[in-house]
């Protein structure tokens, strides 16, 4: 997904010379290419003019990039760990959320602020999932892809979107290769194109048909969930998985037509449960699709603690595909 | 008084080696200062003949004060208050003033550098060019301007009193000379940020008297279509932003719009305004740092009314002045009355031309004071009475019309004249601001994302 | 409700030298006494030691309250305005929150962090309700009192929590005396005993029982959904009104057992309708209660828009008693 | 070199006044110094014969490096390597030195003042309670402790080659003598806070080495249960909070914790580490500047290793030294070697002696350098390989032995005995860390909140 993620920036960075790259070890010679190799390469093809080193100063890098889009720049910006995130909160929830509906609609803010999330042990202040904090802030939009052929689509109609972007990656989607490999990463199999191409935000995509019950996930959990699908398959269950793509816009129609079809809903994500992105899902379907529902919502989501250190906690926090099955099983047998 | 460093706004006169009606050879030693940095001889910087001394030994001189008047002969009378009431850069010569650029002035110990510490990246402002001479228009421009921001904010007030707006008010009486003498400076394109109390860095930039007004009112005609309020008001086709209400969270921004004017190559520069309290916050220190380290074109302008709300600056900061924090990044600090709109004007000019000349970032701490409460409903009993008392002598606007009417720039009716002119103005405002349209409730729902 | 709060940081101050007060412009002479006069006087009797007047400097707010408390302290913090969390959400959600669970729970953080919420036309960036993120903060409680009994009570037991508490307050029920009268302000009636109590934390309170449906609701809302069933009683609607007053912990069994008489869920919160805590509310009925539930759960919440600052649309966007009648209806005439 | 002010570290030799062999009365003009901040000529401290020059005109000496040996008669010898290795406050008499204590040594210019821009807030640190002799017990102490941070790195740094750790690692080779140095100064009581690079702190503050090991193994024996990990390592009885992974993050959390010092009268401090690139982030300036007003019981200890990760400082900082950021909030800042331990203690210990006395925070910046890369994974390629090789060569453990060798005080046989020793307390570490229990899954669910 790595290698994806920079052909997107590549792409949009050679299209339009507005796009700059903001934040904190993005263009080092000889360095990283930010925490994850993301940018590595492109400040040797577009300079250190366009792929700027920040200091250390979240905060800052998320109010400058918000500055510079108001002055007429469409800025990349990124943290090196979401967890990071709750620095730059007041820039992205105060000000990069609100300036255009302060200025009565006058203002246009584009820009796309990348956030790297998902456990992977290095406990609690660099493993969280943080989606539904940002999904909670009207104004800002947020994408949250699981493979990279998505992640190259998502990218770069984020970048040409006029309104400011919150884009999760997951860290151990990024892929098997390179230095920056992570214990416990998939290597996502899937072909990106090397054309241009771009994926509308606010459509969900249906990874897999099924009629006895509807999984709807995000980043590494629509992996757990096709694992999950594929166990209950051997035991006649049909899952229908979901990855939802954007979590804002929602595509709401895409879940409730499912839902309405398997009548039961199992919701999955890596983040906390209390307070999740499941919990607007499960809410909206609640409201919507109440008659159709015969059985309860179910959440599988991190449970409500920090991120643990030790793997062996590591793993019980992280939904699982064992525990996704246990939640469909229990669904589809209701009463 | 000469100017002792960037970061250094006044001195002591410890003594003076001349006594009036010596002759005095250019590069003599004349007075003896001491600053919070040294203790230095300073030398004249032309010949001639001390008339009079106007900040004796033991006494304190700001930056920018005239301290003595030099003349060509002994008996030489020095003219009417004219000629030491305006600020040196006005001056054709006789005082021995503030101004580092008089280029005759030396320092006596040369080698110390007693500014910033990473002086040799200090770009020296190219003040030549920087201070332009004020013409007669600009002056009676930038106190009709003061006058207006005054009685907008009188008008708003009492409109508030009366119970015709909603919502809350930050006011900003007594600040208006650092509003107009910055925005002064300003050309087309050029952008401010602004804080919680921003209509006068508004009127000052030049958005619309009308749509500010209606703004209050709460009405679709108002700048930010009734969605802002008071503490949002901007305008950016005029060069405004809308205000950030939250201490310093304009300050990431205005570094941010000044990247996009040095990437794109636009000739234009930042004003971002905030308060003394303003610069304990975080994002005063990334943000300030940010633009230093890139040299991006943006005027840091503090303006310190001594109390955050209710808490006074000394409580809150060990520094005794805020443009000491400039040396923490590397960039030009230095602090100003902020009360006089030419000095304003002067120093801004400075750091504009700074900015524009790519040299980087300047922190500008202009000293002023808010002559009404932190809001509405403050009565403001934290500030000693002899203290308001005390600013109110220092009126900006009275201050600067006093002057104006002696040098004879400004004619007694014609003040009359521009007060009532401004009236009518504001009454234009608030009756297009009474007859306009309220938003409708579900405009609430739309300008959440551009689609 | 204010002479209540003080009330509560008075006693609780006398009782322990450990409690410390922490914020700007709390105790400065011939001054406000906090944005809302709550600690108005306390400098007085306790001294500028304990009545700490701050810098402006949110995070650091934060962090000094943890750090204090993890030195022995029981420091009580505010901000002014609600909206300012998001400039101390790091040291909140990375540091308060998670300390003991890093320790592996050989510390504790006995803090209270104080935070006016609610819109009050002041437009986007001080009438924010942001209950939500801080309920998905796992490590956090969070209070959110309707009243001045229950403010007292609540905030007592919060100082004397071991755990951070972050304590909610809204501006409109703060009351009408004083300087501080708020437009629209509720003076909300009740008794504050001057004698010492405590309010235990997860105990959602019943304030009017009904068979026809359930209402949730917290802060001013409790009140706008008391208005509401009384416009609903009139047409013979009886609807059970339940006041969370706290988040963390919630008390689930209250609202299942009524949602189980009732049959139908109406929750009413100032917050933004997506994510907000009714979601989670709505989340854990569907799962727990589904086969109760014999109508669409609904949410009456704030839109997802900034708050603007018009009256007119500040009336629109404030769920309003008329909007939740219109929703009770709905679900009571659900088929 | 004396001490030539808070935030002066080094200082150019503009010209010797006097050569070697010549005899040099008290108070006499010996040589000229130029810093950043002034030139001065700075005068003899005691009598004597200049014996040898040790820096020369033109070159650079740090603050407390020697510049010259005087001798009582002209000829004397002045004894073996010892006499001009060690630190002076160790030395009896001969050399001119950093110590600005010395009370001979008097500038010349005594009226400039060229530290803080808030002297008269600014409390001299009272030296000579502060700056104890080092016994030979605490010198082998300090160097055992430090042999014992890098093996414990090293150590780690093959388990984690080999697999046997989980997570990421970011180490500190390089950087012992910075932790070491402080925390030989703190007592019981006292508290300290680190970074995502904690485990020479941990080590040199006396968290035990087993349930480090066993932490990093994600054991229930860990000090924080399994639950912490490598970037999280503290234990709170031995004076450690855990360490906080986010940049800046545990600024403000030490001075809650000196509050609670000062509040509770107790007469302890915190040590807050944290390195240069944290000084650019918003809680560095909000803490340190609220430690400043209050004058908290605080020092904060800035490694300065050069790279925020891969960013070089110059890049993201304009000032060249960390402790000039000090005069922002009208605190004393200093540099010093941060590789030379008994630099390190005597300038924390001056510190600690200020803020234990009540005179409010220090900003030590200790200049280092991490020999690893900033994680695991990161092989350095952005460092220039001749910048590593100096440092090796002034890696603080080989010239700290080599001094010690030097001094007699460490016998050559000794050092195999303490490595020897330690690698045995790691093994038994490593073994017991493997032996230990592993949570169980579901312990992930408590500790959340405190019943």
């Amino acid at each position: 997904m790595v290698e994806a993620l920079r052909e997107a920036l590549r792409e949009e960075m050679r299209r339009d010379e507005r796009v700059i790259l903001l934040g904190e070890d993005i263009g080092v010679e000889g360095g990283f290419g930010g925490a994850f190799t993301v940018t590595l390469g492109l400040s040797e093809e577009f300079g250190h003019r366009r792929v700027i080193d920040t200091p250390i100063s979240e905060a800052a890098i998320a109010g400058v990039a918000t500055g510079a889009a108001l002055g007429g720049l469409r800025p990349v910006a990124d943290v090196q760990y979401g967890d990071f995130l709750f620095l730059a909160m007041d820039q992205l929830a105060n000000n990069a959320a609100k300036l255009r509906y302060m200025s009565g609609g006058k203002l246009t803010v584009p820009m796309v602020f990348r956030a790297p999330v998902g456990a992977t042990t290095r406990g609690a202040q660099h493993g969280q999932s943080l989606e539904a904090f940002f999904m909670h802030v009207p104004g800002l939009k947020v994408a949250c892809p699981s493979n990279p052929y998505d992640a190259k689509g998502l990218l770069k109609t984020a970048v040409r979107d006029d309104n400011p972007v919150i884009f999760f990656e997951h860290k151990l989607l990024y892929g098997s290769k390179g230095s920056r490999k992570e214990k416990g990463g998939l290597q996502v199999l899937g072909v990106v194109p090397e054309e241009e191409y771009l994926i509308p935000f606010g459509q969900a995509k249906v990874l897999r048909p099924g009629r006895d019950a509807t999984i709807v996930a995000n980043l590494l959990m629509v992996h757990k969930s096709m694992q999950a699908a594929t166990m209950l398959a051997d035991d006649g269950i049909e899952a229908e998985v979901i990855d939802v793509r954007t979590l804002v816009p929602l595509d709401w129609s895409t879940v409730f037509e499912s839902v309405e079809k398997t009548g039961k809903l199992i919701i999955v994500e890596e983040d906390n449960l209390t307070g999740g992105w499941g919990a607007e899902v499960a809410a909206r379907i609640a409201d919507s699709c109440i008659d159709y529902l015969d059985a309860p919502i179910r959440r599988v989501a991190a449970p409500d603690t920090p991120v643990p250190f030790a793997p062996v906690m590591e793993n019980f926090y992280v939904p699982s595909a064992e525990k996704i099955v246990a939640a469909v099983n229990a669904v589809v047998s209701w009463r | 008084m000469p100017d002792l460093g960037q970061t250094v706004a006044e001195g002591k006169i410890v003594r003076w080696l001349k006594q009036p009606g010596d002759r005095v050879e250019k590069g003599e030693p004349l007075f003896e200062v001491e600053t919070d940095k040294v203790t230095m001889e300073v030398e004249a910087f032309r010949a001639g003949y001390l008339h009079e001394i106007l900040v004796g030994g033991g006494e304190i001189a700001g930056a920018a004060t005239p301290i003595a008047i030099l003349t060509d002969s002994p008996n030489e009378s020095h003219g009417g208050p004219s000629s030491h009431a305006p600020e040196p850069g006005f001056k054709k010569t006789s005082s021995v003033t503030a101004s580092g650029s008089v280029p005759g002035v030396q320092r006596k110990h040369a080698r110390r550098r007693t500014t910033s510490p990473a002086p040799e990246r200090v770009v020296a402002p190219p003040r030549s060019t920087t201070e332009p001479k004020l013409t007669t228009d600009q002056k009676l421009g930038m106190y009709r301007r003061m006058v207006l921001c005054r009685m907008f904010e009188e008008r708003v007030y009492y409109l508030f009193l009366e119970g015709r707006l909603p919502g809350t008010i930050h006011q900003s009486q007594g600040q208006e000379a650092s509003a107009v003498g910055v925005c002064s400076v300003l050309e087309p394109g050029d952008m401010i940020t602004s804080t919680h109390r921003p209509h006068s860095h508004a009127i000052a930039r030049g958005v619309s008297v009308t749509s500010l007004m209606a703004e209050l009112f709460a009405k679709a005609t108002g700048c930010c279509r009734g969605k802002g309020g008071s503490m949002h008001v901007g305008d950016r086709d005029a060069g405004m932003l809308p205000a950030i209400a939250i201490v310093g969270g304009g300050i990431p921004l205005a570094a941010g719009c000044a990247l996009s004017f040095q990437y794109l190559k636009q000739p234009n520069i930042v004003a971002c305004f905030f308060g003394e309290g303003a610069t304990n916050i975080g994002t005063f220190h990334e943000g300030v740092n940010i633009a230093a380290i890139w040299d991006l074109p943006v005027v840091f302008v503090c303006e310190n009314n001594r109390y955050a709300a209710s808490t006074a600056v000394e409580k809150v900061m060990k520094v005794r002045r805020v443009s000491e924090r400039a040396a923490a990044y590397g960039i030009p600090g230095e602090t100003q009355d902020g009360n006089d709109v030419e000095v304003v004007y002067r120093a801004m000019a400075r750091a504009a031309a700074r900015a524009r000349d790519g040299a980087g970032p300047t922190l500008l701490e202009l000293e002023t004071y808010r002559l009404a409460g932190h809001s509405r409903s403050d009565p403001g009993h934290y500030r000693a009475a002899e203290e308001v008392a005390g600013w109110k002598v220092r009126d900006p606007i009275a201050a600067y019309e006093t002057r104006l009417l002696a040098e004879g720039l400004l004619r007694p009716k014609a003040v009359a004249e521009i007060r009532s002119a401004i009236d009518h103005e504001l009454d234009e405002a608030v009756a297009r601001a009474e007859q306009g349209p309220e938003p409708r409730p579900e405009d609430c729902l739309s300008d959440v994302f551009s689609e």
